[in-house]
C-alpha cells in the first residue's frame, strides 16, 4: 500500500523535525525545569545563520559549523545575561524570560538578516530515494539521522556521565547540586550551550526541506514542546519518540482523516495519551513522599 | 580551624543572626545547641555559603571564605548535612551518593561508597532506586552518607538525628566519634542535646541569633540552666 | 501638509506580503516628496505595525484618525486587518484604500472603502479559464489554511462549476508546515485528476511545488498570485517551478511586454526605484502599495484639496489610471477598477516568468 | 502576596478608570484605555486560575475566541440580542471549561500547559476552518450591541471609544471585585491551599479536583466576556483572538505583572497593551526593545512588576 | 466496635511488601503508638489509612464503616486528620491562613456567597481566623500568625502542622513525628499538647521515634519491622520485648526509656 507508506514516510520526516526541536528542549528542561521558549529561535538561527554564509560563499559545511557554535555562543548569552542574573525567580519568570528572549531574537534577526524565506541547497541532492512505491528526499534522511544521532548522544550523556548526572541534580535540588560542589552556573551555560547548538543543528538539516526565516520559530517551538509532552518531558528517549509519533499522527490524519483537522487530530491523540499517562509515554513519574 | 566572627544573617529585611562567633578547633567535636528559631540551620546556611551574609568574617584553615562560592567550598574541605535532606529525589541512592563525590573521579570514590553502604546497609538494598521513595529515616542516612562522599575535613551537620530509629541514633553518635578518630572535624547541630554533648568537646547554646553560652561540653551538660532548659532534666 | 496613515503587517504570518508594502510606500511617498509634493504641498507618511492582528489593526487605524489626524488611511495587508479597519474609518469619514483580496472588502460597496488588488474571485477566474482553453476539466485542490488561501479556496469552489470543472480532491495544509506529500498523494490517488490548483503563498506554496516534484506528479500545477514574485523560484528551485502556471500582474514580466503597453513604463519605473532601494525583488504585494498611493495622489491633485470628503470624491472618479496591478476606472459602483483582462496567466519556464498567450 | 486590602485596590481601580480621562490628549486614548480593560479583566481570570490555584494554561484564548463568535453568530443565527449573546458565550465557555477541565486539570505543571494549548488551539482551528458558519480565517461581522444609540437618546452623546472605554472599565472593575472577595474567601483559601500542597489540602478536606475545575471555569468565563466586550467594540472578529499567541499573551501579562495579586495582573495587562503603542516610535526595532524590556522587568523584578516595586517601596529587597 | 479498626492492611511498591498484614485498633480518647526501625512501613501506614495510598489489601473502618481507600478530603469529613513527616506547608500563605486552611470544612460555603462576599461567607471567614488563631496560641506560635509560613523554622513548622490537624476537629487524629526537630523541652510541650487533646476524646495515633515520649504518653504501642506487626501492647511491655530491643530499640535506648518510665 503505497499510500500508507508515504504518509508514514512524511511522518517520518516531519516527526525527525519535532523530535530534533524536542530534543533540544530536553538538556535546559533537565537543568532548570524551564521550558525554554526561545528554542525555536535557536533553530531558526542555526538556518538562517547557515544562509547567510553560505550566500557569502562560504562552503556549507564550514556555513554549518560557523553557525552551530554561533548560535550555541547565542545559547551561553543569552543564560549569561538573561537566566543568570534572575537565577532565582520562580520558573514562570523564567518561562517568561525565554519568551521575551525569543521575542529579541526574532527582532534582531528581522534587522540584521531579512523577513524573507530561504533555503539552501539539499546537502545530498534532491532525487527523491523510493521506498516500496513511497518517496523520501535524501534530505530527510539527514533529518532522521541527526533526530537519532542527538538522541543517542543525549542519552548517553544524561545515563553515562557525571556531569550529565549533575545536570538532572541542578533542577531537581539546586540548593543540593551547590552543596556536593556542582558549580550550577556552569550547568546552566552548559545547558543552554548545548541545547542550541541541538536546535541549531536542526536548523541546519531541515532548512533544504522546510526553509527558513525569521518567524518560523514560534510553530517549531510549539509543535517540539508538545512532542516533548507526548514522550515526557526531559526524557530523550521521550523526545525522539514523541516527535515522531507526533509527525506521523499529522500525516495519518493528513492522509486518512482531514488535513484540515490533521493537527487537531493529533492533538487529541496527545490528549488522549496524556488522560491515560499524565506523564507522557516516558516521563517519570515522581515519587514527592508525604 | 573554622573561625566565625561577628556573623550577621538575614531572611529579607529580617535579621536573624545577629553576631555570631564561634571557633572550631582542628579534630574537635563542636555541637550547637538551641531552641525551634534559634538560628542554627541559618549559621550552618552561612557556613556552607547559600546563605547571604550580610556582616563578619568567616575563615576557614586560615582563609576568608566570603568571597568562595558555595559550590567550591566542598573542594577546601567544607561538606554538609543539611536540614530537611536536600536529596536529589528524582536519582537513585547510588547516584545519589556518586554525585556527594562529585569532585572526584578516582577509585577511592568506590571504596568510600562500600563505606557509605556499611554503614548504613539498607542503601545498599535501594541503591538502585530512586531516592524519593525512601523513608524519612533512609533519607536522613543518605544525607549524612552523601556528606562524607565529599571526603571533608570538617563536617557539617544538622540534626543528624531526625526522624532516626533510637538504635541507629546511637550509631550515628558513634559514626561522628569515629569521624574524630580519623582525624574529621565536625560541628553539629543537633535537637538532641544530651547526645550531642555527650560526645562533643565544646558547646554553644544558642538563643534568637546570639551566642547564650559556651563551654567544654562537660561543663554545659551539667549546668542546671541548660538542664532545664534544653535536656528537660 | 498632507498626511497618510498606513497599518500594515510587516511582521507576523502575512509578513511576507506587508513588509514590501511598507517599503514601497516609504519609497514613494519620499519620491514624490522630492518631486515637490502634490499641490505644492508635502506629504507625511505615519506607518504601523500591526503584525497581521485584526484587533491592533483596529488600534492603529484608531490611532491615525485620532492621533495622528491623517488624511486618508491605505492599508489592511490582510482581509481581516481590513475588514477591521472599515468601521473606523466609516465613523471617521475618512477614505480607505485596502491592500487584500477579499472581496467583501468592496461588495456591497462600502462609502468610503476601496481597494487595489484583484479580487481572489478573479484570480480563480483567470486559472479557471486557462484550465478550460487546456481542456482541463478534472483537478485537485490543496489550499493553505490561512486567510489568504482559504478565501481564495471559497471563491474557487463558489464559481468552478460556471467553467465546467469539477474538484476531485479538495486538501489543505498549515502555512508553516513542512510536508505535504500525504494530501498530495490523496490527489494523485483519484486517478483522473488532470491538473492541481494550489491557493496560498510563502513557504507551504514553495513545500508543495517541491512535493509534486518529489511524488513525480506530472499533471499541470497551478499556483496563485501569491507567489508571484521571484522569490518563489528561487525557494521552490527552477526544477520543482517548471512549468508552474500562476496568473499574474505586468510586474513580473515588465521586460516582456510591448513597448506600446501603457504599463510597461509604470511598471519599469516601480522595478527600478525598488529594485534600487531594497535590493529585493518586486513583487505583486509591493504592486498593491505603488497603486494605491498612487490612486491617492492622483486623487489629491485632481481634488485640489487633502480634505478626506475631497480626497474620497475624487477617488472615486479615477479614470484610467495605469498601475501595476491593472488600469484603473472607478465607479460609485465599483471600487476596485479593474477587470479580469489586468490579469495576465504566468508560466514559470528555466526559472523565469513568460507570460502564456 | 497581599497587596493593600481589597478595599484599596478597588478604590485605586475605580480612580484610575474615572480620571484617566481628564489626562487624555485624545479620543485614541480611550481605545487604547478600553483595551487595558479589557485585556485586565481576561488576565485577572488568569489570576484566580494561575496565581490563587497554580494550574497554568495556555489555551484560554479559546475561550477569548468562544465569547467573541457569540456576538458574532448568536445574533446572526439565533437572533439572540448581542447582549444576551455576552451572556450565552459566558455560559457556553463555563460548560466548555467544565467538560474540557474534567480530564484535563488531572494533569500537572507543564502537561497541564500542553494539554490546555491544545484545546486553545482546537477552538482557533474550528473557528478557521468551518467557513460555512463562522466565515474563516478573514472574520465576521458583529452587529452593534446598540448601546450607544440608547445613550444618545438619554442626552449623552458619546464617541465609540469613549463607550467602550467606560463599559470596559466597568466590567473590569466587577471582575476585580469578584476576584478580590474570592482572594480571601473559603474557596480563595482553598484554592491557594491546593497550589502550596495537593496532599495537604485534600487531607483538610478540599477536594482539589472540584476546586480546580471551579477556579478554571471561573476563568473561562472571565476570558469569555473579554473576547465579547472586544468583539461588541470592533464589531468585527477573526479566529485570531482565540490563536495561541493570544493565550501566551494573557499568561505573560499576568506573570509580567504578578501574578498572585489582582491589581499586579491588571499592571501587567496595561504594560503589555501600552508597550506596543509606545514601541511605535521605534519602528523596526520595536520588537528588539518588547522582548529586552520583557526580560528586563523579569530579572530584576523576578516576582512581577507590582509586588517588587511593592516591595521597594516598603522597604529594602532581599 | 473500635473507633478505628485497620484490618490486614497491607501494600507493596515494585516487590517490596513496604505493609503487610497489619491489624490493630483504637478506641476514643486513646493514645496509639506505632514505632518501629527507618522504613519499616509506619508513614506508608498512615498514608493508606488516610487515604493518600489505595492499600492492596485489607480494610480501614472508621465507626464501623468501611472507610478504605476513601479519599482524603472524604476522610477528613468523616473526622480523620493528620500531619506529615515530610511536611506539607502551604508556603505562599501566612502561618495564621495556613491554620484556616484547616478548618475548610467548617468554613466553606457556596462559590457564589464566596465571589459577592455575601455576609454570610464573611462571617464564617472571621470565625475561622478567631479560632485559627486560638489553636496558634496552643502550639505556641500566636506570635508568628502574620508571618509568612515559609519563614518559620523547622521546629515551628512541625508545630504548625500540629495546629492546622486540630483546625479539623477531628475524632482521629494521625500524627507523624510531630516532634522531630524539637528539643526534649519543646517535646514536652508537644507531650502536654497531644494528651490533652486525647483527652477531649479524639483518637490519636502517633509515630514517634522520641522513645521517651512514646512510653510517657501511648496507652498502648504498636512495633511494625519490615512492614509486619512484630510486637504489641503498653508501652512497659513491648519496651521489654527482645524483639522490639534488637530491631530497634538498641540496649542504651531500651535502658533509657526505662529508666524514664
Ligand atoms: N526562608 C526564611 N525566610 C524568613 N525567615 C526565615 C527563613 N528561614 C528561617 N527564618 C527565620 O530565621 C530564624 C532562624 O531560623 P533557623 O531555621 O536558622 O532556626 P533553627 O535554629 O535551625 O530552628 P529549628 O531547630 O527549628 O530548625 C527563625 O526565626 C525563622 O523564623
Ligand atoms: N512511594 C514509594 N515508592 C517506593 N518505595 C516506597 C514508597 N513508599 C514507601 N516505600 C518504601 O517502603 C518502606 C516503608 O517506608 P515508610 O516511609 O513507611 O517507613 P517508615 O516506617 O515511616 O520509616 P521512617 O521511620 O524512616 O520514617 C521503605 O523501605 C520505603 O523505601
Ligand atoms: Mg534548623
Ligand atoms: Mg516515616
Amino acid at each position: 500500500m503505497p499510500e500508507l507508506m508515504q504518509f508514514i514516510l512524511s511522518g517520518v520526516t516531519v516527526g525527525a523535525v519535532y523530535a530534533l526541536v524536542a530534543l533540544g528542549f530536553t538538556i535546559i528542561y533537565n537543568a532548570s525545569d524551564v521550558v525554554n521558549f526561545a528554542q525555536g529561535e535557536f533553530v531558526m538561527l542555526g538556518g538562517m545563520v547557515t544562509v547567510f554564509l553560505h550566500d557569502a560563499g562560504q562552503p556549507l559545511p564550514l556555513a554549518a559549523l560557523i553557525a552551530i557554535v554561533a548560535v550555541a555562543l547565542t545559547g551561553i548569552i543569552l543564560n549569561k545575561l538573561a537566566i543568570e542574573p534572575a537565577r532565582k525567580a520562580p520558573v514562570v519568570s523564567l518561562i517568561i524570560i525565554t519568551i521575551g528572549a525569543s521575542i529579541f531574537i526574532r527582532g534582531v534577526t528581522q534587522n540584521v538578516f531579512d523577513k524573507q524565506l530561504h533555503r539552501f541547497p539539499a546537502f545530498s541532492g534532491d532525487q527523491p530515494i523510493i521506498v516500496f512505491g513511497a518517496t523520501i528526499l535524501p534530505q530527510s534522511l539527514w533529518v532522521i539521522a541527526g533526530a537519532v544521532l542527538v538522541f543517542t548522544a543525549l542519552w548517553l550523556f544524561f545515563t553515562r556521565t557525571l556531569t550529565g548526572k549533575a545536570v538532572l541534580a541542578t533542577s531537581n535540588n539546586r540548593l543540593a547540586a551547590q552543596l556536593v560542589g556542582i558549580n550550577t552556573n556552569w550547568v546552566m551555560a552548559l545547558s543552554f550551550a548545548l541545547s542550541a547548538a541541538i536546535g541549531a543543528l536542526a536548523g541546519i538539516l531541515m532548512t533544504p526541506i522546510t526553509m527558513t526565516g525569521y518567524d518560523i520559530g514560534i510553530a517549531l517551538a510549539l509543535k517540539g514542546f508538545a512532542a516533548a509532552m507526548l514522550g515526557g518531558m526531559g526524557n530523550p528517549k521521550g523526545a525522539l519518540v514523541g516527535g515522531l509519533l507526533l509527525g506521523i499522527f499529522e500525516a495519518l490524519s493528513a492522509g486518512f482523516i482531514s488535513s484540515q483537522y490533521k493537527d487537531a487530530v493529533a492533538f487529541i491523540v496527545i490528549l488522549a495519551v496524556l488522560f491515560m499517562m499524565p506523564q507522557g509515554l516516558f516521563g517519570r513519574t515522581f515519587t514527592d513522599r508525604v | 580551624m573554622l573561625t566565625v566572627e561577628g556573623l550577621r544573617s538575614r531572611y529579607g529585611r529580617i535579621e536573624v543572626l545577629h553576631g555570631v562567633d564561634l571557633t572550631v578547633h582542628s579534630g574537635e567535636i563542636v555541637t550547637v545547641v538551641g531552641a525551634n528559631g534559634a538560628g542554627k540551620t541559618t549559621l550552618l546556611r552561612c557556613l556552607s555559603g547559600v546563605q547571604p551574609v550580610s556582616a563578619g568574617a568567616i575563615t576557614f584553615r586560615g582563609e576568608a571564605l566570603d568571597r568562595v562560592p558555595a559550590y567550591k567550598r566542598i573542594g577546601r574541605g567544607l561538606a554538609q548535612s543539611p536540614e530537611g535532606r536536600q536529596i536529589f529525589t528524582n536519582l537513585s541512592v547510588e547516584e545519589n551518593l556518586r554525585l556527594g563525590a562529585f569532585l572526584f573521579r578516582d577509585e577511592r570514590v568506590a571504596s568510600d561508597m562500600d563505606d557509605a553502604f556499611a554503614m548504613f546497609p539498607i542503601l545498599r538494598e535501594k541503591r538502585n532506586l530512586v531516592a524519593g521513595g525512601l523513608s524519612g529515616g533512609q533519607l536522613q542516612m543518605l544525607a549524612i552518607a552523601r556528606a562524607l562522599m565529599g571526603r571533608p575535613s570538617c563536617l557539617l551537620l544538622d540534626e543528624p538525628s531526625m526522624g532516626l530509629a533510637p538504635i541507629l541514633v546511637a550509631q550515628i553518635f558513634d559514626v561522628v566519634r569515629n569521624l574524630k578518630a580519623l582525624g574529621v572535624t565536625v560541628l553539629l547541630v543537633e535537637q538532641n542535646a544530651y547526645g550531642a554533648l555527650s560526645i562533643a568537646d565544646r558547646g554553644y547554646v544558642m538563643e534568637t541569633g546570639r551566642i547564650a553560652m559556651e563551654g567544654p561540653a562537660a561543663e554545659l551538660i551539667a549546668d542546671p540552666k541548660i538542664r532545664e532548659a534544653y535536656l528537660g532534666i | 501638509d498632507i498626511k497618510i496613515g498606513a497599518t500594515l503587517s510587516e511582521t507576523g504570518p502575512a509578513g511576507a506580503l506587508g513588509d514590501p508594502q511598507a517599503k514601497t510606500l516609504k519609497l514613494l511617498i519620499e519620491e514624490i516628496n522630492a518631486a515637490g509634493g502634490i499641490n505644492g504641498e508635502k506629504i507625511s507618511l505615519v506607518v504601523y505595525d500591526d503584525g497581521g492582528d485584526p484587533n491592533k489593526a483596529r488600534t492603529f487605524a484608531t490611532r491615525l484618525v485620532e492621533e495622528d489626524e491623517v488624511n486618508a488611511i491605505i492599508g489592511g495587508t490582510t482581509s481581516g486587518t481590513s475588514m477591521a479597519i472599515i468601521p473606523v474609518v466609516e465613523e471617521a469619514e475618512i477614505p480607505f484604500i485596502s491592500l487584500a483580496g477579499a472581496i467583501e472588502i468592496i461588495d456591497p460597496v462600502k462609502h468610503w472603502v476601496f481597494k487595489t488588488p484583484h479580487t481572489d474571485r478573479m484570480a480563480c477566474a483567470k486559472i479557471f479559464e486557462d484550465m478550460k482553453k487546456r481542456g482541463i476539466t478534472k483537478i485537485g485542490m490543496i489550499s493553505s489554511t490561512d486567510g489568504f488561501g482559504s478565501s481564495m479556496r471559497k471563491q474557487c469552489l463558489g464559481i468552478v462549476n460556471e467553467y465546467g470543472i469539477e474538484v476531485l480532491a479538495d486538501e489543505n495544509y498549515g502555512p508553516q508546515d513542512a510536508d505535504m506529500t500525504p494530501q498530495l498523494t490523496n490527489i494523485r490517488g483519484k486517478d483522473s485528476v488532470q491538473a492541481i490548483l494550489n491557493p496560498g503563498f510563502g513557504q507551504g506554496a514553495a513545500v508543495v511545488t517541491r512535493n509534486v516534484v518529489q511524488l513525480g506528479i506530472k499533471i499541470p500545477l497551478y499556483e496563485s498570485h501569491g507567489v508571484a514574485s521571484q522569490g518563489y523560484i528561487d525557494l521552490a528551485g527552477p526544477e520543482a517551478s517548471e512549468g508552474v502556471r500562476l496568473p499574474g500582474t505586468a510586474l513580473l514580466v515588465g521586460d516582456l511586454l510591448s513597448d506600446s503597453d501603457p504599463q510597461k513604463p509604470v511598471v519599469a519605473a516601480y522595478k527600478a526605484l525598488f529594485e534600487g532601494a531594497t535590493g529585493a525583488p518586486v513583487g505583486t504585494f509591493g504592486g498593491y502599495a505603488h497603486d494605491a498611493v498612487r490612486i491617492l495622489a492622483d486623487a489629491i491633485k485632481r481634488a485640489g484639496s487633502a480634505e478626506p470628503k475631497a480626497i474620497r470624491d475624487a477617488i472615486e472618479t479615477t479614470k484610467g489610471l495605469v498601475g501595476t496591478t491593472g488600469t484603473v476606472t472607478m465607479s460609485p459602483q465599483d471600487h476596485l477598477g479593474f477587470d479580469l483582462s489586468a490579469f495576465k496567466m504566468l508560466e514559470i519556464r528555466k526559472g523565469h516568468w513568460t507570460i502564456v498567450e | 502576596m497581599k497587596l493593600g486590602t481589597k478595599h484599596t485596590t478597588l478604590l485605586f481601580l475605580i480612580l484610575l478608570v474615572v480620571a484617566a480621562p481628564f489626562f487624555f490628549p485624545s479620543a485614541y486614548y480611550f481605545r487604547i484605555g478600553s483595551l487595558v480593560f479589557v485585556n485586565g479583566l481576561a488576565v485577572t481570570g488568569i489570576v484566580i486560575l494561575t496565581g490563587y490555584a497554580g494550574q497554568i494554561s495556555l489555551g484560554h484564548a479559546g475561550f477569548v475566541g468562544i465569547g467573541a463568535y457569540a456576538c458574532a453568530l448568536a445574533p446572526a443565527y439565533l437572533g439572540l440580542h448581542p447582549a444576551l449573546a455576552v451572556l450565552l458565550g459566558a455560559a457556553l465557555s463555563a460548560i466548555i471549561a467544565y467538560l474540557v477541565g474534567r480530564p484535563i486539570l488531572r494533569l500537572k505543571g507543564y502537561y497541564l500547559a500542553v494539554a490546555s494549548l491544545g484545546f486553545g488551539i482546537l477552538v482557533a482551528m474550528v473557528l478557521t476552518n468551518e467557513r460555512e458558519f463562522t466565515k474563516g480565517p478573514d472574520g465576521i461581522e458583529v452587529p452593534d450591541l446598540g448601546i450607544r444609540a440608547l445613550v444618545k437618546a438619554a442626552g449623552l452623546d458619546l464617541s465609540n471609544s469613549e463607550l467602550w472605554y467606560i463599559l470596559s472599565g466597568l466590567c473590569m472593575i466587577l471582575g476585580a471585585w469578584l476576584a478580590l472577595n474570592l482572594y480571601d474567601s473559603p474557596t480563595g483559601r482553598a484554592l491557594r491551599a491546593l497550589h502550596g500542597s495537593e496532599v495537604a489540602a485534600r487531607t483538610v478536606g478540599v477536594d482539589i479536583a472540584r476546586y480546580k475545575l471551579q477556579a478554571f471555569v471561573i476563568s473561562a468565563v472571565y476570558a469569555s466576556v473579554s473576547g465579547s466586550l472586544i468583539a461588541l467594540q470592533n464589531k468585527f472578529v477573526t479566529p485570531e483572538v482565540a490563536g495561541y499567541m493570544h493565550s501566551i499573551e494573557l499568561v505573560t501579562m499576568a506573570v509580567l505583572g504578578g501574578a498572585g495579586s489582582v491589581l499586579g495582573a491588571i499592571f501587567g495587562a496595561a504594560i503589555l497593551t501600552l508597550l506596543p503603542q509606545a514601541l511605535t516610535i521605534f519602528a523596526e526595532y520595536e520588537q528588539i526593545m518588547l522582548g529586552l524590556i520583557m526580560m528586563l522587568v523579569m530579572i530584576y523584578m523576578r516576582e512581577g512588576l507590582l509586588p517588587s516595586l511593592a516591595r521597594l517601596v516598603r522597604g529594602r529587597g532581599e | 466496635m473500635s473507633l478505628l479498626s485497620i484490618e490486614g492492611l497491607g501494600i507493596a511498591f515494585g516487590g517490596l511488601r513496604a505493609v503487610d498484614d497489619v491489624s490493630f485498633s483504637i478506641e476514643k480518647g486513646e493514645i496509639v503508638s506505632v514505632i518501629g526501625p527507618n522504613g519499616a512501613g509506619k508513614t506508608t501506614l498512615f498514608n493508606m489509612i488516610s487515604g493518600v495510598y489505595r492499600p492492596k489489601s485489607g480494610r480501614v473502618m472508621l465507626d464501623g464503616t468501611d472507610v478504605t481507600a476513601l479519599s482524603p478530603h472524604l476522610l477528613a469529613r468523616r473526622g480523620m486528620s493528620r500531619t506529615f513527616q515530610n511536611l506539607q506547608i502551604f508556603q505562599a500563605m501566612t502561618v495564621q491562613e495556613n491554620v484556616i486552611a484547616g478548618f475548610h470544612l467548617k468554613e466553606s460555603g457556596s462559590l457564589i456567597a464566596d465571589l459577592l462576599a455575601l455576609p454570610s461567607s464573611r462571617r464564617r471567614a472571621r470565625m475561622a481566623a478567631q479560632e485559627a488563631l486560638a489553636l496558634l496560641d496552643r502550639v505556641g506560635l500566636a506570635r508568628a500568625a502574620s508571618q509568612e509560613a515559609a519563614s518559620l523554622s523547622y521546629g515551628a513548622l512541625k508545630r504548625l502542622e500540629i495546629a492546622r490537624a486540630l483546625a479539623l476537629n477531628p475524632k482521629v487524629l494521625l500524627l507523624d513525628e510531630p516532634a522531630a526537630g524539637c528539643n526534649a523541652v519543646e517535646t514536652e510541650e508537644i507531650d502536654h499538647l497531644i494528651a490533652e487533646v486525647a483527652k477531649s476524646g479524639v483518637a490519636i495515633l502517633l509515630v514517634e521515634h522520641d522513645m521517651k515520649m512514646v512510653m510517657r504518653i501511648s496507652n498502648h504501642v504498636v512495633v511494625l519491622d519490615h512492614g509486619v506487626k512484630i510486637a504489641e501492647g503498653d508501652p512497659a511491655s513491648v519496651g521489654k520485648n527482645p524483639k522490639v530491643i534488637a530491631a530497634y530499640l538498641g540496649k542504651q535506648a531500651a535502658e533509657d526509656a526505662h529508666a524514664d518510665s
